[in-house]
């Protein structure tokens, strides 16, 4: 009884919910040697990875610490241009910098460097931009990092940057996901791993994000989010760890701003825009603000609803020869609109509150202590 | 006494705490005037005054909520007028609060944990990656033993802001205690307590008082807790030092009988820190200019 | 109740026998929503009226159903990827489009993975098949358009000093302005080029810029959606030099907005009312007797040269369909380069890069009193 | 020099005056709730489409005009009551995600009904007639929507300072819960509120879209935003700060996309830097400067009543 607390607890409930992450993981790996590439479960999986790490990485900063931050579409903007920028071919430069003969930068980086890289500009970036915005409050706050997106993707269009961002122009033909794939050597996939790395990259980051959480700096930020004052009073320097909070989730942000490049296969500044942050933000809000398993759920949830299971709303339907009322383009969104309406109104918690999967099997007592896994 | 003045400690070996004409002005509004006080090693000093007196405004110049408009303040003879709450409470001072702040989502357990990361030597690597182990370990034990020694070990699971309300100002005690503080400031501990509830914290103050070889300093309404364990009372009005003494010299002082005279003992916000409504807290960084 | 009982079972047994017919698919990958939403509502009516005029293919010997598979790509690079995948997961022979050179990159890794080929329509920028082996494309390049259009800006039109406006982040803009650039100044005038943010709704400000510039010539070969705000904004103005545009001008929205304005606009385009007047009628026919056609074709009958190109598409489509006597899409893939088809655009045949060979363009200018499009020139260039 | 600039200012001064009556919804609601209305920007892009679907319906314009006013109005009312009302008591961040929450569903509401196409705005006579004023050619509304601006302002401060409800929105601003305790009406208040910001943000939206004739459903995202920012600019919860606050941004925004032109002229540059990529982003740059210099804003709310 005595050393319960001392040492952290490996109760049953997180060796259970540790089992079911692997298994998750193996049955991907297994659907894909299995089922054809194609597959519209591949894109779905392949886009939630990269939106699970991204929420996960606002939660930190939005749900953890309270930092009511809309920056997220301009920090993923400086991953995935970071990585397009370095990662794409010399031979090719010529034809995606094709108004700017080439481009300046000369050079390819490995794919994971280039990553990693981006998720430092992203964070140096955050830090930069922390200085001034930091010390605002909530909804200041909110509408300066949203400012601050909108800034980037202005500069990052400019046309006297084209030599290294290529203008407003499309950066393409960088390494993507389906790189990940092992081929033979008459070219033919061997083992498909397209979906399990993206999904690897993303579990390892957001297991970062969780040990820094359960950690005594994620104790801090907590205390942070509960209250300012008190967290101030206990020695906690608030500015520090708010830029700690702030650069850690943009260096993530960044991270998945990588994948978004490789999911797409494509890279366009216009693309980040404030749509793209609130769409990051209604997820989190649907997964509960406050626990990253709800963030991963429900970013899968959301892109499988958007992009598979309610896509059949936007197309005419017959059933039986009866056309469906309503449906037409533009009404999978109409309803999505009204599910997360109706979560903001009268589901504040979200799906998960704050709980994370090894409470759910946990007793009701010890859940209620939040995340302890 | 202007600030340009060299601030020397006050020349006393023993002298923990030294207030030295501080003044605390909000618009026109002079919430601590020219207040001066001496808190000695080991000793219980209450400050008392009606409500709206300026004490928990006194309370928040000395923990680095608010800079003093003039004055200076100094712990152990290092002057910490102007320092942040937090560089503030790392050199020794804790606090509790009139309104308990406790960290509401979190358990009884974690809110003490919580308040020993500033003595940590691990930096975000290091405790993301579970490089810290040692020290982690230490710092659990320490959370484990502290509640033990203050009896809140059987709730150490529940939720903070579940527990039932004395148990909540002593857990804030207990966190302010996690920061391994020289000296303790708290604010109205006894507030909404009942009679016996009261007498068994003044026990308590002095037990930790012994235990972990604090100084407190406390401003409170409960008149028997006051007399009962202060050695010293400060007592002001209107922001201004009206008297001070032994608890019987307090307690003879006419100027402190005609300050209290007609005033209820009632529990109301007092001071504009506190008072200020939750929700609304918008611009608290820019707004007390 | 037996008799309800043999209906049901009746309509069942006749549902099931239609799902039993053989069909192949052909993925429309267009914009039905955002700034390109209108050009490719126009673009895919072609293909529409094409399907209702032929909707049976025969391939192998054996008749197909053809089946139009639809995904909105919302004009947007950015969903793009995910509006081909739906294609690709339904199981598509061979993709149309997409209105639109950006999105038609965006999706192009998508259909070239799933080994489907793709059949551009009328996105003219050279990155859409340029060393792609599944990207084809029945329209002219923007290198060739951009030409033609600065040869008749500096000859036709005697302008010396040009402007030319596009929107930043589309690649379609941005490259037809460059390459309209590097003919004009070949020519020895000399041209201004400036962008706009995407969304933006003033743009008062750059046609002032344009004046201050002296430009004789605003070459602006923007959406639809910009280029109306673009003719109004001009007219209320005042401006005195002619607008320039590409094909995505050619909308009958678009002579909607000059109409009673003093706005000269002329463009470049794939076809001219009147060119295949069997085609015309038919497709006005299907137009005025299908409101929601009519709608998506912006409330009147005029014909668009995307839906000419659309219409021309489907077929080329259904062509290689046949060649490759399956629905295989890499057959298809391996036949497309084969293919020749004569359609109401013109001769249809494809060079080594999957691009058609075509070496002229229509150029029509709005005649302002009546709101319609009026042929000027096929221009050619050597 | 003056006449390369004074087609710049002129814009500006016209888009200026439309942002105006948009800032001064955002800074009555966060004067009194503490919230920034995202859905704001997007009420004005509402009221937009109501009047292309009125007057495609054939009603007379005369008719069409008052008729989106009141249904604009509506909207904002509604929005107010069942999006915000049940928030009041949570903390600042639901209410803020809400209204993002409405943002996004009037944004694909009126992506449904007009199927993502681009709404041709009907031309409102005389105010869409070309006008030529010291050498620079441009709408009527050009010159009417400054004039209307102060006028409506003018009205706005009057009603704010000489009627009961006025005097109500000024006390609810100033203490929430003891205007509550006081007996102050706080829901008819908030509601009148909002009534009054939307009924302006519907006076913009003609004004706007008569000048720039397309409605889609993102039409109301760049201009909302640019309108909160000047009201930040001009000192949130100050009426007169968030009007002074729009026409610099207006202005500001239009000079930039000529400043290339303009420093060429003068002879600062020798070719065009293409500086009129960030007309937009200047607006949120302007942003983060003010609030990291002055959160107040030029007019804070020591000096301006707000309400």
């Amino acid at each position: 009884m005595n050393n319960q607390l001392t040492k952290k607890k490996i109760d049953s409930a997180t060796i259970l919910s540790a089992v079911i992450v692997v298994c998750l993981y193996v049955a991907v790996f297994i659907a894909e040697q299995l089922i054809a590439p194609t597959s519209m479960l591949f894109t779905v999986l392949k886009k939630g990875a990269t939106y699970a790490l991204v929420a996960v990485s606002m939660n930190l900063c939005n749900g953890f610490t309270g930092i009511f931050s809309l920056g997220q579409a301009g920090f993923m903007l400086l991953g995935a241009y970071t990585y397009g920028i370095l990662t794409l071919p010399v031979a090719e430069r010529v034809n995606v910098y094709q108004y700017y003969g080439g481009g300046l930068v000369q050079f390819t980086l490995p794919w994971f460097v280039a990553m990693l890289l981006g998720g430092l500009v992203a964070a140096l970036f955050a830090f930069l931009i922390g200085l001034p915005v930091l010390r605002l409050k909530s909804d200041y706050l909110a509408i300066a990092t949203l400012g601050f997106a909108e800034i980037i993707r202005a500069i990052f269009q400019w046309d006297k940057l084209g030599p290294i961002t290529n203008g407003s122009n499309m950066l393409r033909l960088f390494p993507n996901f389906n790189d990940f794939n092992i081929r033979g050597a008459d070219g033919q996939v061997t083992v498909y791993l397209s979906t399990l790395v993206p999904l690897l990259i993303a579990g390892a980051c957001i297991g970062i994000i969780v040990m820094l959480i359960n950690s005594t700096f994620g104790r801090a930020l907590k205390a942070i989010r509960d209250d300012e004052i008190a967290a101030e009073a206990m020695g906690i320097r608030l500015a520090s760890h708010k830029r700690l909070a702030f650069c850690i989730s943009s260096f993530f942000a960044g991270i998945g701003g990588a994948m978004l490049a490789m999911y797409q296969s494509t890279v366009q500044a216009k693309g980040f825009t404030t749509a793209m942050t609130y769409e990051i933000l209604l997820i989190v809000v649907i997964g509960g603000i406050g626990s990253v398993t709800g963030s991963c759920i429900s970013s899968f949830l959301f892109v499988a609803a958007s992009e598979w299971w309610l896509r059949f709303l936007d197309q005419k339907q017959m059933i039986g020869g009866f056309e469906v009322p309503l449906l037409r383009n533009g009404f999978r969104l109409v309803v999505f609109s009204i599910i997360i309406m109706i979560v903001v109104l009268f589901f504040r918690q979200g799906i998960m509150g704050t709980r994370e999967l090894p409470d759910l099997f946990r007793g009701r007592r010890k859940a209620k202590g939040g995340a302890k896994s | 006494m202007s600030a340009e003045i060299k601030r020397p400690a006050n020349g006393n070996a023993e002298c923990v705490l030294h207030i030295d004409h501080l003044t605390m002005r909000f618009g026109g509004v002079v919430a601590v005037d020219d207040l001066t006080m001496d808190i000695n090693r080991g000793e219980i000093v209450a400050l008392i005054g009606p409500n709206g007196a300026g004490k928990t405004t006194a309370f928040n110049a000395v923990t680095g909520v608010y800079t003093p408009t003039s004055g200076w303040v100094s712990l152990n003879g290092q002057d910490i007028t102007g320092k942040r709450p937090d560089e503030i409470t790392k050199l020794g001072i804790a606090r509790t609060f009139q309104n308990i702040r406790l960290f509401s989502s979190m358990t009884v357990f974690d809110n003490v944990l919580t308040a020993r990361h500033l003595r940590r030597t691990s930096n975000f690597l290091t405790a993301t990656f579970r490089l810290n182990l040692a020290e982690e370990k230490k710092m659990r034990q320490e959370t484990e033993q502290l509640l033990r020694e203050v009896g809140l070990f059987e709730l150490r699971n529940e939720k903070a802001t579940s527990l039932p309300y004395g148990k909540q100002r002593l857990l804030e005690i207990a966190r302010a205690l996690s920061t391994q503080p020289k000296l303790l400031l708290l604010d109205e501990p006894a507030a909404g307590m009942n009679p016996q509830e009261t007498e068994e914290l003044g026990e308590f103050i002095k037990q930790i008082k012994e235990k972990f070889d604090l100084t407190v300093f406390l401003i409170e309404h409960h008149m028997n807790l006051v007399m009962g364990i202060s050695d010293r009372i400060y007592v002001i009005d209107f922001g201004k030092q009206i008297a001070m003494g032994t608890p019987a010299e307090v307690q003879e002082n006419p100027a402190v009988i005609a300050a209290y005279l007609g005033v209820d003992e009632d529990e109301a916000a007092e001071a504009p820190a506190d008072a200020r409504p939750e929700a609304r807290d918008g611009n608290e960084e820019v707004s007390p200019e | 109740m037996k008799k309800v009982l043999a209906i049901v079972m009746a309509m069942m047994l006749i549902l099931s026998a239609a799902a039993m017919a053989e069909t192949v698919k052909i993925g429309v990958f267009e914009p039905a929503s955002g700034d390109s939403g209108a050009g490719g509502k126009q673009e895919t009516l072609g293909m529409q009226f094409a399907n209702q005029e032929t909707p049976t293919v025969e391939i192998g010997g054996v008749t197909y159903d053809v089946e139009l598979v639809y995904a909105d790509n919302g004009s947007d690079t950015t969903k793009a990827p995910s509006a081909a995948n739906s294609l690709v997961d339904a199981g598509v022979s061979v993709v149309l489009g997409s209105y639109g050179s950006g999105v038609s990159i965006a999706g192009s890794e998508i259909f070239m993975n799933a080994s489907i080929p793709a059949i551009g329509v009328t996105c003219t920028n050279p990155q859409v098949t340029a060393g792609n082996s599944h990207y084809f494309r029945i329209c002219f390049l923007d290198p060739f358009q951009g030409t033609v259009l600065a040869n008749y800006a500096f000859k036709e039109l005697g302008a010396t000093t040009a402007y030319t406006l596009g929107e930043l982040g589309n690649d379609y803009d941005q490259g037809l302005c460059t390459y309209f650039k590097q003919a004009f100044e070949g020519l020895g005038g000399t041209v201004v080029a400036e962008s706009f943010p995407t969304g933006t709704a003033d743009f008062t400000s750059y046609l002032t810029n344009a004046a201050n510039y002296g430009a004789q010539v605003f070459f602006c070969p923007v959406s639809i959606a910009y280029s109306t705000q673009i003719i109004q904004q001009a007219s209320s103005q005042g401006v005195t030099f002619p607008i320039l545009g590409g094909d995505t001008l050619d909308s009958n929205k678009v002579a909607e907005a000059a109409k009673g304005t003093n706005v000269q606009i002329i463009i470049t385009t794939f076809y001219q009312e009147g060119a295949a007047p069997e085609f015309d009628e038919g497709i006005k026919a299907w137009l005025n007797a299908d409101s929601e056609a009519m709608t998506n074709n912006g409330g009147n009958d005029m014909i668009a040269a995307v839906s000419a190109m659309g219409y021309d598409a489907y077929y080329v489509a259904l062509e290689a369909l046949k060649a490759a006597g399956s629905t295989d899409s890499a057959a298809v893939m391996a036949a497309l380069p084969g293919v020749t088809y004569d359609g109401v655009s013109g001769h249809i045949e494809f060079d080594e890069t999957g691009d058609a060979i075509r070496s002229s363009a229509f150029v029509k200018k709005i005649n302002n009193e009546t709101g319609e499009w009026e042929f000027v020139a096929e221009q050619t260039v050597d | 020099m003056w006449n390369t600039v004074f087609p710049y200012v002129l814009s500006g001064i016209s888009v200026g005056g439309q942002y105006a009556l948009i800032a001064i919804g955002y800074t009555m609601v966060y004067g009194i709730l503490r919230l920034i209305n995202f859905a704001h920007g997007d009420v004005f892009m509402v009221a937009g489409i109501v009047m292309v679907y009125m007057a495609a319906s054939g009603m007379p314009l005369w008719l069409c005009i008052p008729l989106v006013l009141v249904a604009t109005a509506l909207v904002g009312f509604i929005i107010e009551r069942v999006a915000y009302k049940p928030l009041r008591s949570a903390p600042r961040m639901s209410a803020m995600i809400s209204a993002i929450g409405v943002s996004y569903t009037l944004q694909n509401l009126v992506l449904y009904i007009t199927g993502g196409l681009n709404q041709l705005y009907p031309t409102i006579p005389w105010i869409s007639d070309s006008v030529t004023i010291f050498g620079a050619t441009t709408k009527m509304v050009t010159i009417v929507t400054p004039v209307l601006t102060v006028i409506l302002v003018v009205a706005l401060v009057m009603l704010i300072n000489h009627t009961k409800i006025g005097m109500a929105m000024r006390a609810v601003s100033r203490d929430f819960e003891t205007s509550q305790l006081m007996g102050i009406k706080i829901n008819s208040v908030i509601s009148a509120t909002f009534v009054i910001g939307t009924f302006l943000a519907g006076v913009a939206s003609l004004l706007y879209f008569t000048n720039y004739t397309t409605v889609i459903q993102t039409s109301g995202a760049m201009p909302g935003l640019k309108a909160f920012v000047a009201a930040v600019f001009g000192g949130i919860g100050s009426i007169p700060g968030a009007v002074v606050g729009a026409f610099i941004i207006g202005i500001a925004e239009n000079i930039i996309k000529g400043l290339d032109i303009i420093l060429f002229k003068a002879g600062i540059i020798s070719g065009p830097m293409g500086l009129a990529t960030f007309s937009d982003a200047f607006t949120f740059a302007l942003l983060i400067v003010i609030l990291a210099v002055k959160p107040t804003g030029l007019f804070g709310e020591k000096t301006t009543d707000k309400v």
